[in-house]
């Protein structure tokens, strides 16, 4: 359905004002299928602002936002989805009271177009949510409810919600935040094979520099909501007001 | 169903319908009324009526011919659907004769219900002028609205040309009112308006000025629940009283003092008050509840009639209640010495044929007195025939 | 003309009670997040403790002049000691399930109306009306009540009195706080328990207050009063922005008004269709309300 | 050594038929930086927690040689504590300025030091904190740890969100903090406990598996990846890994 | 409710696994107890006023069936989806007016008057649902209570004559079968409430356990979550609201057979609340929790009455006597208690006995 040459997202001269203030400021930007581009910038730039509009939460209040070639600026936060926009956010926003288990299943039958039948049981999916659950090393955490996570095994289930839904185009809101070091390579390992093997394109803001070199194809940095600059990583790191706004003086 | 309480005179206490235990079976009857919820205080009266009418009737004995009376109480706290459970209950034990329905809702709920099942129902309080000739099992023991509004019109002397308004809630026993009223006094060639005031109103001052506005000869005031007080004191504050003669029922003794200081200005129309008929059933009426530590009130003779029916029929046929349409042969026609004086069950429809009065009330507050102006005979306030009951 | 002054007179008098009931309502559902079933049984308690301070059992209470005033002080005081007990033995316990504090409230507002019919039964009661305020004022025709401006007057103050706490005092902050996560304020070493008690004190003390001038609205006190005015204090509650005292003052005004002229002008009455109806098209409108944000 | 400023002896948690905790043993040094380090779920936060009483727990927590346990939270806290909780504690309907101002303890807090370390938040005092960026919201949850003057700092994962130049400002207002008040830091960004803490304890599994000098610990390869499960490189450290 | 757990020390695994699966049965045997109580003469004092097959115990067991019903169907918008609704009241009513007025003014039979009742009060939950439903929390609540507050006014305005006003309207016996009128066949009714409560039973639980019921859970839980999975949270609570509004309109069609008129206090915002209260007293969002506390409820409202009135409370000193001898006291006073004491409702008192138990042997080994 999509010339492979055209871009899976495109933003042009994308704003949001709230109360007399402008956070996202003229982003144009072109995402083609199967790339990786990675957001930075400092606290406030306006990344998860960005994602918001991208992903329908905030409406955009100038420029367009373009899935797969179609228009979706107007879009409600759940069409969007249906296009297969899926996103993780920076706060993790789950269903406190269900279980891990469920979360998945509930994820896996809203891709699935079965949430209707209200006439079928509940039980199918379970070989994808298994399988996910997997992936995402929660397993044995599969009928705790999702309130009584850990802090990391709340990031996790995040990442295990938005992958069962097998989106094309996916959205990570710093998914390594409070993640424990530890577990950071095997989460930076999944997020690759999500990329590469499974061929699916990625934007992603995070903090954590070195899992950010390893994965990205190019660099986003915002500034003050405007689009600083956009290249590969090893242009942008070189960057001196890259290195002044954002990364400082080592530790 | 709580305590049924058995007569004074209970003999053997006779078990299933053997034929040695049938003369003394106890004829049971269930009062289904408002112990508790908003009509309790009528209730109450109720209740304590029936009592004292029920030893009036048996000569203290409690029971006919050797046949203890047993009631049984159920509280329906104003809710005909309760109401509707409970005779469903007392009908499905055996009771054949059921009393009370304090609120117009309950009474016209239970009467179908008696009525499929073949049991004598006699209403209480509710004063809707539905329950009469509703069906062949229903009686009532109390008044009914047109004769409240026909108490009403006597105020007015010759109606013709007289403009009559009517102040009211729009709800089915405001629209009743004026509908009567309009029947009553239209008829007789009075020009009849209404102001209707929604029921949940409750600043009435506006509604006060109109009906001092539409300049009537006499102001009908069919009013009833909480907003009452506020209606006469917005009447009084608007000067109506003094541009106007005004008429409304006479309530409860609790109530004289909410009429404030318009007390004295009102012509009152009275179904009863204690004292008011001076019959020597009245006397008797009067002793039995002060015994009992009750005073004689609005209601008290609805649950004393009540009981003097209960009584006759069971006399009638000799303890036979089983046989329903007995009971109401019994009943249709009869005509007694009630409290309020003589007392008459009109055969085709069952309206309960009764004195009315008209009353004044003197000094304020705690201090106001009622004092009967004229009585009305039953004849004079009798309602028309209801159609025969489909 | 006079037709209209006294419509609107008695509509501002109107939306003046409402508000007086609104208030202590609006502010615990602003600043609490308790939806209080209980406050119509607040607003009774309030009455029935000033009636019977006024009936002349209370030694200096009367009807008339300072004794009416002492028995609605009197009055006022007893609603709160009711909220303050209520919150103590109730509330407070239930502090981490939010919903049943909601629903314990639905429980006491059920018992409380039928413990004040059993003592003092089901029939109204006449409620004290001192002299100097039962006559009527002559405004351009009109003869209008004068205790519809002893209303607005306490209605007025009574907002003032709001104000002030919500603006001067930390009490509001912790408490809305206090809502949004009860573990972080005492985290930041915060006896939290103290304001939610405080505040929920002076919501009964509105209630009660609002009970006691509501007898002499109506001229009565009986055990339902209290709850038939809940309906139409939640509306304006709503229709106000969910717990700003002042939104909750504007909607009262405007649904006395409106209420009021609907009553009078339209042929069947129609003032609480026109109420609800003027509710479900602001939230569609508006859903957060006229202001949306805390006084 | 002097006496600990904290002790916790023997601290254990159930929540919910749950046994989190079964026996924590922590003592935070009268100065400087102690670290409390642990995998994802080993019970940092609930320990934290624990020690202000906002769980249930039975044990031992002694604050300056007085037992602590019993006390309801708000009271432990006015002993003189600053906190910095994991999920920044923000209240998000109110103000910038309003959730400083609901920290105030001190007659005379000190917004000199939060807003120089932060203007951010003076700019911002009027808007709602819950529309404040995931690092501005940080900004808020330490800045109230600075207002007061307390006899001890708990920031959980204070760093977690923030871009790695105020990461090293954070770490250099903690160091400086320090040098007057006791921190208890829980931290997975190795590098900064480095930097700073000089004790740690280590937790598994509810229970304490290690203490000592952190030094040490992130020096010995093989207690790094036993206890912390990292490998040669310390992962997740920005500055590292920087060309 | 469920198998006591066989504590003794492998006694016999395979024995104990048998109960408990038989145990998972213990449904079908009570609905066999109740399809055959009508010829129990079983006389259960103090629980019932008279044996079992009684007209009265069938009338009060019917009315306990229709109310666990209602609230087991109202808990579909509170429990189930997140939905406070204050206007439930509406949909019973109306299922019960229409079918009345259907009956008496058009003179139509039973079935036919009710199954176009029941198709009026789902266009009318269908309009007004997809009014409401636009907005969220408590504004939802509020304006689902004017309206239901609307409905309720113009019943009792009586419109055109139609509904009686405050004073109601009893069904038209003539137009009802005869094995549905009088004393005699309350059999019958009986076993259409048990009928209207299993249907109900069934459909939620089958409802809350398909797809439909998941994206429910997760509505409730977090309604802003569920968008970004890609599905529109308005569709899928109108069909709860819906739904519900339809199970409220047959149990006003079966309250209109068991009650024999229409009355306009169904219609009350009080009928709601009691809902809500019925629903919270059994325990809100479990299978048999609203069922539990509706029958428990509509027991103690009929049977507080007695206990008010009975001998013993008339024995009491004043300060007992008084307060215990109104109905509404008690019932208050007895929800409260609930609330406070038993959180998550009656339904889970033998789980938390269970905890209780267990986390005193568990608590006693580690101290
Ligand atoms: N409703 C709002 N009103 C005012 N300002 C807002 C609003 N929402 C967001 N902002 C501001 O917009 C800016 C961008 O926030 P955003 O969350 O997009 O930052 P970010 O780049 O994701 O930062 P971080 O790395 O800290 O998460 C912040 O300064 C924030 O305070
Ligand atoms: N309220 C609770 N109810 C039940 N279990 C809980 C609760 N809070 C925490 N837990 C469990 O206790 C364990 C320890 O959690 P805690 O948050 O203390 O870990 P942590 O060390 O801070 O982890 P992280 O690094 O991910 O923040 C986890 O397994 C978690 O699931
Ligand atoms: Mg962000
Ligand atoms: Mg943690």
């Amino acid at each position: 359905m999509t010339d492979p040459t055209s871009p899976v997202l495109r933003l042009r001269g994308l704003g949001w004002t709230v109360g007399g203030a402008t956070i996202v400021e003229d982003v144009s930007l072109e995402v083609a299928e199967g790339e990786f581009v990675a957001f930075i910038g400092p606290n406030g730039a306006g990344k998860t602002s960005l994602f918001n509009l991208v992903s329908g939460i905030n409406p955009a209040t100038a420029g367009t936002i373009e899935l797969d070639g179609a228009d979706i600026t107007a879009e409600p936060v759940h069409a969007r989805a249906r296009r297969g926009l899926g996103r993780t956010f920076q706060t993790s926003s789950l269903w406190p009271g269900m279980t891990v288990a469920d979360h998945v299943r509930l994820a896996a039958q809203a891709t699935g177009h079965t949430s209707y039948r209200i006439w079928r049981r509940a039980d199918r999916y379970a070989r994808q949510v298994a399988d996910t659950l997997e992936r995402t090393g929660l397993t044995h955490r599969a009928d705790t409810p999702a309130g009584s996570l850990s802090h990391g095994e709340k990031r996790k289930l995040e990442l295990a919600v938005l992958l069962v839904g097998e989106p094309r185009l996916i959205l990570l809101d710093e998914p390594m935040a409070g993640v424990s070091a530890e577990e950071v390579p095997a989460l930076t390992e999944l997020i690759r094979s999500v990329h590469r093997d499974e061929g699916r394109t990625v934007l992603m803001v995070e903090h954590h520099m070195d899992v950010l070199l390893g994965l990205a194809d190019r660099l986003a940095v915002m500034h003050h909501g405007t689009l600083l600059a956009l290249d590969t990583p090893a242009a942008v790191m070189a960057d001196a007001t890259v290195q002044q706004a954002y990364l400082g003086e080592a530790l | 169903a709580g305590c049924a309480k058995a007569g004074t005179a209970g003999t053997a206490t006779g078990s299933s319908d053997g034929d040695g235990a049938k003369a003394a079976a106890p004829v049971k009857v269930g009062l289904v009324y408002s112990r508790t919820g908003p009509l309790a205080a009528y209730g109450k009266q109720y209740l304590e009526g029936f009592k004292a009418g029920l030893e009036y009737a048996t000569k203290g004995t409690g029971a006919v011919d050797g046949h203890p009376i047993e009631i049984a109480e159920q509280d329906d706290t104003g809710d005909p659907a309760k109401a509707v459970s409970e005779a469903k209950d007392l009908i499905g034990k055996g009771y054949k004769i059921l009393a009370g329905s304090t609120a117009s809702g309950v009474a016209l709920q239970l009467a179908p219900i008696a009525a499929q099942n073949k049991v004598l129902f006699i209403s209480g309080p509710a004063a809707a002028d539905q329950v009469t000739g509703i069906n062949d099992y229903t009686f009532r023991s109390g008044r009914q609205s047109y004769q409240d509004t026909l108490t009403a019109a006597s105020f007015i002397g010759d109606a013709k040309g007289r403009k009559v308004t009517v102040l009211a809630q729009d709800s089915a026993f405001g629209q009743a009112n004026v509908a009567a009223v309009k029947q009553v006094l239209g008829g007789e060639g009075a020009r009849v308006d209404a102001v209707l005031a929604p029921p949940s109103a409750t600043d009435l001052t506006p509604f006060a000025k109109q009906a001092k506005a539409a300049k009537p000869d006499l102001l009908y005031v069919a009013w009833a629940g909480e907003t009452a007080p506020a209606l006469w004191q917005s009447l009084n504050q608007q000067g109506v009283f003094s541009a106007t003669k005004v008429v409304t029922g006479l309530d409860v003794a609790a109530s004289y003092p909410l009429f404030g200081a318009a007390g004295e200005k009102i012509s009152f129309l009275n179904h009863y008050f204690g004292g008011a008929a001076g019959t020597e059933v009245e006397k008797a009426m009067t002793a039995s509840l002060e015994k009992a530590g009750a005073k004689a009130d609005l209601f008290s003779p609805d649950g004393f009639t009540a009981a003097q029916m209960v009584v006759h029929a069971v006399e009638e046929t000799k303890g036979q209640v089983a046989d329903t349409d007995a009971l109401v042969k019994a009943l249709e026609g009869w005509s007694f010495d009630g409290v309020k004086g003589r007392l008459t069950i009109r055969a085709e429809d069952h309206a309960l044929l009764q004195p009315m009065f008209q009353v004044r009330l003197t000094g304020n507050g705690a201090a106001a007195k009622p004092s009967v102006e004229k009585v009305l005979g039953p004849d004079e306030v009798a309602p028309p025939v209801a159609k025969a009951a489909g | 003309m006079d037709t209209v002054v006294l419509l609107t007179l008695t509509g501002l008098g109107l939306g003046a009670l409402y508000f007086l009931v609104a208030s202590g309502l609006s502010l615990i559902f602003g600043l609490m997040d308790v939806l209080n079933f209980a406050h119509g049984a607040l607003l009774s308690i309030g009455a029935y403790a000033t009636w019977w301070a006024a009936d002349g059992n209370l030694p200096g209470a009367g009807s008339g002049g300072f004794g009416f005033l002492l028995s609605v002080v009197f009055g006022t005081a007893v609603g709160t000691a009711a909220a303050v007990l209520l919150e103590l033995a109730l509330i407070r316990p239930l502090y981490s399930r939010p919903r049943e504090q909601v629903l314990a409230t639905v429980g006491v507002g059920l018992a409380v109306p039928a413990l004040l019919m059993a003592i003092w039964g089901a029939d109204a009661r006449p409620f004290p009306q001192p002299d100097a305020l039962s006559g009527t004022v002559h405004l351009l025709g009109a003869a209008v009540p004068v205790n519809r401006f002893v209303l607005i007057a306490a209605a007025a103050v009574v907002l003032g009195v709001l104000k002030l706490f919500l603006g001067r005092t930390r009490h509001g902050l912790v408490v809305r706080a206090g809502v949004e996560d009860r573990a972080m304020v005492t985290a930041l070493g915060i006896d939290v328990r103290k304001a939610f008690t405080l505040v929920f004190a002076i919501g009964g003390a509105a209630a009660a207050l609002a009970g006691a001038l509501g007898g002499l609205y109506f001229g009565s006190v009986s055990p339902g009063q209290g709850t038939s005015l809940l309906i139409f204090a939640f509306v304006v509650v709503v229709m106000g922005g969910m717990g700003s005292v002042t939104g909750a003052a504007v909607a009262s005004v405007g649904v006395g008004l409106v209420q009021q002229f609907a009553n009078y002008y339209t042929a069947a009455g129609l003032g609480d269709l026109s109420v609800v109806v003027l509710l479900a098209v602001l939230l569609l409108v508006r859903p957060r309300g006229l202001t949306g944000r805390l006084a | 050594m002097a006496e600990p400023l904290l002790a916790v002896r023997d601290l254990r948690v159930v929540i919910g038929g749950r046994h989190i905790l079964h026996g924590v043993d922590l003592e935070v040094a009268p100065a400087g930086v102690t670290a409390l380090l642990g995998r994802n779920g080993a019970g940092k936060t609930t320990t934290v927690r624990a020690v202000l009483g906002l769980v249930p727990r039975s044990g031992s927590v002694r604050l300056g040689g007085e037992e602590t346990v019993q006390l309801p939270t708000h009271a432990v806290v006015r002993r003189g504590i600053g906190y910095a909780p994991e999920d920044r504690g923000i209240f998000t309907a109110l103000t910038v300025a309003e959730n400083l101002r609901l920290a105030e303890r001190d007659p005379e807090p000190d917004y000199a030091l939060v807003h120089s370390l932060f203007p951010e938040l003076k700019q911002r005092a009027r808007q709602a904190a819950g529309t404040l960026s995931g690092g501005q919201q940080q900004m808020v949850a330490i800045g109230r740890t600075l207002l007061n003057r307390n006899r001890l700092i708990i920031a959980d994962e204070p760093t977690k969100g923030l871009a790695p130049k105020v990461v090293t400002e954070v770490a250099q207002v903690l160091e400086r903090a320090a040098e007057a008040v006791p921190v208890l830091l829980v931290e997975q960004n190795l590098a900064v406990v480095r930097r700073l803490a000089g004790g740690c304890t280590v937790l598994a599994d509810g229970r304490t598996a290690h203490r000592g000098a952190t030094a040490e610990l992130l020096e010995d390869a093989e207690a790094a990846r036993r206890l912390l499960g990292v490998g040669r490189h310390p992962a997740a450290t920005p500055q590292e890994a920087r060309p | 409710m469920q198998a006591p757990t066989d504590n003794t020390p492998a006694a016999a695994p395979t024995r104990a696994a048998a109960l408990r699966r038989a145990a998972r049965w213990w449904p079908a045997a009570v609905l066999l107890l109740l399809l055959t109580a009508p010829f129990s003469t079983l006389s259960l004092p103090g629980l019932l006023d008279g044996p079992l097959g009684s007209a009265g115990s069938l009338q009060l067991l019917a009315l306990c069936m229709v109310f666990g019903a209602l609230a087991t169907g109202y808990d579909l918008l509170l429990g189930r989806t997140g939905l406070l609704s204050f206007g439930h009241a509406l949909w019973f009513a109306a299922g019960l007016y229409a079918t009345d007025i259907f009956m008496l003014e058009w003179q139509l039979p039973l079935v036919v008057a009710a199954l176009l009742g029941l198709a009026f009060a789902v266009l009318l939950a269908v309009v007004l649902g997809s009014v409401s439903l636009r907005v969220t929390g408590i504004g939802f609540s509020m304006v689902t209570l004017a309206f239901a507050q609307a409905g309720s006014i113009l019943v009792q305005r009586n419109p055109g004559g139609l509904t009686g006003g405050e004073e109601g309207r009893s069904a038209p016996a003539d137009r009802l079968p005869d094995a549905l009128v009088g004393i005699g066949n309350t059999a019958n009714l009986y076993w259409i409430a048990l009928g209207y409560l299993v249907l109900t039973l069934a459909v939620v639980h089958w409802a809350v356990n398909s797809p439909t019921g998941r994206v429910w859970e997760g509505i409730r839980e977090n309604e802003r979550r569920v968008e970004v999975l890609g599905l529109r949270p308005y569709g899928f609570k109108l069909v709860a609201f819906v739904l519900a509004a339809a199970l409220a309109a047959v149990g006003g069609v079966v309250y209109l057979l068991l009650s024999g008129g229409a009355t306009p206090q169904a219609a009350t915002s009080d009928f709601t609340l009691s809902l809500l209260v019925m629903v919270v007293l059994g325990g809100s969002g479990t299978r048999w929790g609203p069922l539990l506390g509706g029958v428990l409820y509509t027991w103690a409202d009929h049977r507080l009455g007695d206990l008010a009135n009975s001998a013993a409370v008339n024995d009491l000193p004043a300060v007992l006597r008084v307060p215990l001898s109104q109905p509404l006291f008690l019932l208050g006073a007895v929800f409260v208690a609930v609330v406070y004491l038993l959180p998550g409702g009656a339904v889970r008192l033998p789980a938390r006995i269970r905890d209780a138990r267990s986390t005193r042997r568990t608590g006693g080994s580690t101290a």
